[in-house]
């Protein structure tokens, strides 16, 4: 164990400026990411931040630590990778919402079932930001963009719904100018041995100007939600969806855990001892 | 007269045991100091339905699966119909009296044995059937039943008397046969073995080798014939300290191994044909980022779903082009067992030095195939690891989460900090500067794309060729993967019959070895290209790039080409320089 | 609309004999369909059955009407574009387990969202039949098989919190060995418009045979269970998972309904006059 | 001295009006009789970062992006820094007084205007400053700007105050050019126009194509450069009684293309490269079940994510040999904007008539350039539609569920019937019999890709092709794609240099039509083969079928080639056989 270094929010600041627009929520939620870090104390060069491609994708170049930019919707299988390859690396993975819930979908549920020991921020901004403007899953039903310009004919994805259905073992909505909530979700999230899971509303400031509406119609989650009943977490996730808190908490052995379980178990082996059980002993005919 | 090798082939419906008895017999016939290849087929049904599994064996190494059948054993009817047409013309067939009526084109060459009720009688039960077959077949060929015993009671040791039965029904076979099938058919017996052998499968070997070089990351979703790499790994990687994860698609793996290399791990996935496509991405994500990682390719007959349990040469063009823009990886292809473990080695030595994905084209023939070969020497076997940062600050000392991990070096291979270690940067699949940070200017995408393809050049230019035969030659068959077997037997054949023949089988495909192809071909008179696919993948590389003449032999019947086959193609359509048919 | 013509169930047997195993549950699946497609006197060459690639998958070869046997895990888009290029169509999906929610999973959230006028049916086996056993995303923790000889490290999907979260507009589970009850389902889904998932057991006697546990195990949710509350149809979906019936219902407009009105709204227009936006009213330099 | 063309380049800041000032300005030169067409540059910010908008005008049809700059108009000073490389040696500056300095070299051509503060002068703010750009150019070219100011009118009618200020700025900024900078530069006047003509995108143009082949179920996810075809279908195609749908990812897009083809439906998708990737496995099912679909592929620069706002060639390879076992496809290339129109028509025949995925290589360049085109008489250019069935019982009357749908006709085009109406069959990517049914023999295999691959052949007898010069030619240029009007400047230039040259375009590029090629070829002394890709994979593709001498040119800038380029390669690379280098 290396000793602890004292560390500062900016330490985290790596020397590219980020290339986001004047006011989108990515600010908020990256400066969050600093001080959650340097609060826990974490190590650059033993933290490692995925993403897939979206402006939220650009996350990792911001910050001063290991970053592995994927393409677009595979954060979570790449963070699993790398978690998996060294569980001693604190792995965290970015991306937006059409990054997570899109393309990337199909691997969200999967992710929880492992209880992978990953954290998983989603900025959720409900569009497509970096191709400018399409509505995304997350995106109202009726909602106008370039791709659904007579109204969004399809309803929005509950991403609560969806993780706690997916049992993922940490479930919580935090937003991007709730900058100190925002950063204790992202601390109790990497303290949680398992698949931790934050949306985070992150507006986009150019191409669904959520801002105001949302500032203005944030709350909390009661101080007696019970996160760890899950179906009282999931009829809190079909209320008001603008409640930030932790919805769903579930703890369970992680996917380290488990295959460390099977490590230990296993008696070593050598590919020569492989190799013996395919040995033939050959007896040459007289 | 003996023969130098027996092609023999046991048919009959899937539950009667056909496989498990090749199986065993194969074991045994290894043991027994002969050397073993062997094929089979699948039934299209899940569970029952004909099957088929042929075994060449022989006293020097077996390179193919065999020209014909030389002994058909037929369980039922069925199996005799659906094999009897591989049957040379001297060709033996023994078939289940019960069950099976031989036609008279073979009278004279076919014989009925009992199977079930010899098993019945000196067993009790019918089920030792195959093991009557498996008898048989040694007191045929005189092959010493004391490995197959040893072997049976090894298989059957938890199953109570299943184990005594079975053998009483391989005893009760091989007397039968002794008695009364003398002379039926002979083989040469086996010299003493120089080395220690092993028989494994193509996809044994892989796993054996990929263990060897260090695997510790293993990711993949199910597919025919990749399956049992996975199911191998998941068995025993942990006690070499590694992980299996079997993902819920390709793409999950392909991201996982790519995250697993870029972590330092040696990572590997393994799939056929659908999932490699559907990794198209991420293998060009791969080669963009520069991270090591192994895919395993197990090609099985396409295009699409196609026909999962055949044999094709069909992937290569995927392999080698599967991706949007122009993303640089290495393709390698084993041509026998024996090179699915060196070339595993190879695969992950060439992910590690070269920083990129490498994929290594099996196929189903190989995958599954039998084959004794020498026991490998691991410890002649040597394995890579990556240039990593000894002293980052050295390099680096510049701000931030900045290590210029993509430096222009002269080899086009920049030391690859590992994460947990100082060095801190980003991988990324965009255009990037040396630190790895975004930049699309001209400059910069050219000197990158410079560097990520010729850093590849050592390897055409070094990489393992096999060759047989002169260097000036009439015929040269020029190929790839597991037709080799089956070329150097057909030079063999010509050679035999007055043309002089050589082979040439390159083990890494792109970068192709152009330089060494030319030089080679230069002293053919016509160089034949023989692939088990429709359209001539790899001859179309060759002539892009070293723009010589070719003649394209392809045959998609799901099945590996014979020697046969290629010498009977090429003497009927290859004529030389001088005009004169071969 | 064309007379309705009288149909048996044997009028849906197609000249293909099942290659399934002696006891596969899904010849019950099969059989529940016809009768359920025979009762509601479909068209044969009215309807469609899409499947992915499984043993299941294989089901459209065994069904006289017209069929798509698309590639591993794409049956719920092939099937949405089949519905949307023609809605006069009777449009069903059918699957394993592994191709729906393994390789198939990141489409299931959406096809619910979009709500398309499809039936999807599940053959449930909690294994991947078709090559030989590997554990599937239904597979139980701890459950042994070729991919997991120390036990399965994962959790199972819960296929019915998955589709409620997802807000599917009729959430069913059935099984092959409940052939009158899942024939309702079958028929109730189809008469659902929007898109209707029946989850419906059905056991893999190679591989995962489960037959006696499931038979002696099953139930049926309580006569007063509110199928149209989304919070109470979760809670059932936490409890006993071999629970059969109803769980959920939420009619809602359709993605048929959807788009049939964004036609209905817009004005007709020829290429030609899509062109004139393009033109240049030339005016030649005198 | 008039110049016949000039390309003009306005530069500066994203948010200034750089782009919508272009776009007014090449509208309003093109209802005043010019040719045009445009290129440009994006920021790397998702908002704001500098921005530069090139249109090239003139009297003739314009080809291609133009040499050089003839005429920088800096908003500011970065505008300058990053673009005056660029302008030619007689080549003109206009800065804006107030924040840009021209440096020394342009000293005698190079002018300032205050475009902001006359903008405020005339209009009371500053945002009239790109109108005063635009403004400029009209008097400093002659162009009438009463279009200009009718565009304005039109499009900031809703905004107020906005379209009267706009057109004060306007008239301003052409006054001062008038009276401050007469002679600057001066173009050749268009002739009287003899067609209708229109000005559009490549992209817009690919719309209006596949709305007129009847184009009825589109299904996409968006990525640059692409993502506008989606946008213009959503806003659109509900008017033409067609669905478009924005899907979770673009596996999702194809499958349901794929279904909706199936149904009986126009179908199409459209992506760039990362999108074409997870296609693979997909467009594999499309050519082994035949069913017909259109796939755009607007390129951008590779590999992985690569350089998404910029153009190239690079997908070629991932089209026509990306999927796994050997999937037939047909690969299509448009040369122009009027001709993505045609090839978006031809994409939506070739996939009716032939059964088959069609993917048309568009690429960003082409995409999203405007260009003035001669209006197509839409009435002229026809549309088919695939073989369905006219009556299947006399085909069929067969068991349940077993019309022929695979039925090996000779010209391996077989009835597709449609769901809706009788012929019930089954549609699969499994190796399958004539009935759909699922069938493992080598005899059937084979058939079926025969039947698959053959069934393309009259394509590459028939299709399009475009050739310029004469049928003996010094150089012949071979190429693909948007480099048509560069490469033909160039064989103009060569030709006017004294070497005679010529150019040879297909459209269709798989099945590659080698026996034209070839035909071709012959006729030339040397062969050069300019592509924007790093690898040369049409030349490669070329040099595999058809086995003749090729020489490579590729440039991976980001940017299409100028005309000069291409010449200038040639003049300095290329020996004809008579030795002398051209
Ligand atoms: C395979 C693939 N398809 C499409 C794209 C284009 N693309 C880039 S980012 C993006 C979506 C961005 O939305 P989101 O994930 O919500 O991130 P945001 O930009 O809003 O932060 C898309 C469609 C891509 N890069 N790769
Ligand atoms: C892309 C791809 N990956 C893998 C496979 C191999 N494969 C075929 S079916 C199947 C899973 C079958 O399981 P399930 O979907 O549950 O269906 P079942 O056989 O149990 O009915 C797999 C992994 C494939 N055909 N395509
Ligand atoms: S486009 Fe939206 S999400 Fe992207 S950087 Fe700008 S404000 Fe942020
Ligand atoms: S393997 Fe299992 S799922 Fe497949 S047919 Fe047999 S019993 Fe059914
Ligand atoms: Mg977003
Ligand atoms: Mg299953």
């Amino acid at each position: 164990m290396p000793e602890t270094i004292q560390r500062d929010a900016k330490d985290f600041k790596s020397d590219l400026k980020p290339i986001w627009c004047p006011g989108c929520g990515d600010y908020g939620v990256l400066a969050a990411t600093y001080r959650a870090f340097a609060e826990l104390g974490l190590d650059p060069d033993n933290t490692v931040i995925v993403s897939g491609i979206g402006c939220s994708g650009r996350f990792p170049g911001f910050v001063n630590s290991y970053g592995y930019h994927s393409v677009h919707g595979r954060a979570l299988p790449t963070a699993m990778g790398v978690k998996m390859a060294n569980p001693d690396l604190e792995v965290i993975a970015v991306g937006g919402d059409g990054d997570g819930f899109a393309i990337g979908g199909g691997h969200f549920p999967h992710a929880a079932r492992r209880n992978v020991d990953i954290t998983y921020v989603v900025m959720d901004n409900q569009i497509y930001g970096l191709t400018k403007g399409q509505v995304s899953p997350t995106s109202l039903h009726d909602q106008k963009s370039p791709s659904s310009p007579f109204g969004n004919t399809e309803y929005p994805l509950n991403t609560m719904a969806t993780a706690i259905a997916a049992d993922a073992s940490f479930v919580a909505r935090g937003a991007s100018f709730r900058a100190k909530e925002l950063t204790e979700l992202i601390k109790a999230g990497i303290q949680n041995k398992g698949f931790s899971f934050i949306d985070a509303y992150s507006p986009c400031t150019s191409f669904n100007n959520t801002t105001q509406i949302w500032k203005d119609g944030v709350k909390y989650l009661p101080e007696d939600h019970d996160s760890t009943d899950r179906a009282a977490a999931f009829a809190r996730a079909l209320e008001d969806p603008l409640t930030l808190g932790v919805y769903y908490e579930n703890a369970r052995p992680s996917m380290v855990d488990q295959h460390d379980a099977l490590k230990k178990a296993a008696e070593p082996q050598t590919v020569d001892g492989l190799l013996d059980g395919y040995a033939l002993n050959i007896k040459a005919a007289a | 007269m003996a023969l130098p090798d027996i092609t023999l082939q046991l048919a009959g419906e899937s539950g009667e045991g056909v496989i498990s008895g090749g199986d065993i017999l194969t074991s045994g016939a290894g043991r027994a100091g002969y050397w073993a290849l062997t094929f089979r087929t699948y039934p299209a049904e899940i569970k029952g339905g004909p099957c088929m599994f042929q075994v060449r064996i022989g006293a020097e190494r077996i390179k193919s699966i065999g020209n014909q059948t030389d002994l058909l054993i037929c369980f039922n009817q069925e199996g005799f119909e659906l094999q009897h047409a591989t049957v040379g013309d001297e060709g033996i067939v023994i078939a289940d009296a019960e069950s099976c009526k031989v036609s008279e084109e073979f009278a004279g060459r076919s014989f009925e044995v009992a199977f079930s009720q010899i098993a019945e009688e000196v067993s009790g039960s019918r089920r030792g059937k195959n093991m009557v077959v498996v008898g048989t077949v040694c007191g045929l060929l005189d092959i010493d039943t004391a490995e197959i015993e040893q072997l049976i009671l090894q298989r059957y040791a938890h199953k109570g008397d299943v184990g005594e039965a079975n053998i009483a029904s391989l005893k009760a076979g091989e007397k039968n046969a002794r008695e009364n099938l003398p002379n039926v058919c002979n083989v040469d017996k086996p010299g003493p073995a120089e080395r220690e052998r092993i028989l494994l499968s193509g996809n044994q070997a892989i796993v054996a080798g990929a263990l060897h070089a260090g695997l510790n990351y293993f990711a993949g979703y199910p597919i025919t014939p990749a399956s049992d790499i996975l199911e191998s790994l998941a068995a025993r990687i942990s006690r070499f300290g590694g992980v299996a994860i079997q993902t819920e698609d390709e793409i999950s793996a392909m991201a996982s191994v790519l995250g697993a290399g870029y972590a330092g791990a040696k990572a590997m996935t393994a799939t056929s044909g659908p999932g490699l496509s559907l990794m198209s991405e991420l293998i060009g994500l791969g080669g963009t980022a520069e991270i090591p990682s192994v895919i395993i390719d197990a090609m099985r007959a396409g295009p699409s779903t196609g026909m999962p349990t055949k044999t094709e040469q069909s992937d290569l063009n995927q392999a080698a082009y599967g991706s949007h823009g122009e993303a640089p990886r290495v393709v390698i292809a084993p041509t026998t067992v024996d090179d699915c473990l060196q070339c595993a080695v190879d695969a992950f030595n060439i992910a590690e030095t070269y920083q990129t994905p490498v994929i290594l084209l099996s196929d189903q023939s190989l995958s599954h195939r039998l084959e004794t070969v020498d026991r490998p020497d691991l410890s002649r076997i040597e394995v890579e690891d990556r240039l990593t940062v000894a002293d980052p600050g050295s390099q680096n000392g510049s701000p931030a989460s900045a290590f210029p991990r993509y430096k222009l070096e002269p080899s086009g291979i920049s030391p690859m900090p590992i994460p947990g270690t100082p060095g801190a940067y980003v991988s990324t699949g965009i255009e990037h500067d040396e630190q790895g940070h975004p930049s699309y200017t001209a400059e910069v995408h050219q000197a990158m794309q410079d560097k990520r393809f010729k850093k590849l050049d050592p390897l055409a230019a070094n990489a393992r060729v096999t060759t047989t035969g002169p260097e000036k030659a009439t015929i040269g068959i020029l190929g790839w993967g597991s037709t080799e077997g089956a070329a150097v037997e057909a030079a063999e054949i010509l050679t035999a019959q007055g043309v002089s023949a050589a082979t040439f089988y390159p083990r890494v495909l792109a970068p192709l070895p152009v330089e060494r192809i030319k030089a080679w071909a230069a002293g053919m008179d016509a160089i034949v290209v023989p692939e088990v696919n429709y359209t001539g993948q790899f001859a179309r590389m060759v002539r892009a790039d070293c723009e010589i003449p070719l003649i394209q032999f392809n045959q998609i019947t799901g099945h590996p080409f014979t020697a046969r086959q290629i010498a009977d193609f090429i003497t009927a359509n290859v004529k030389t320089a001088a005009g004169a048919a071969v």
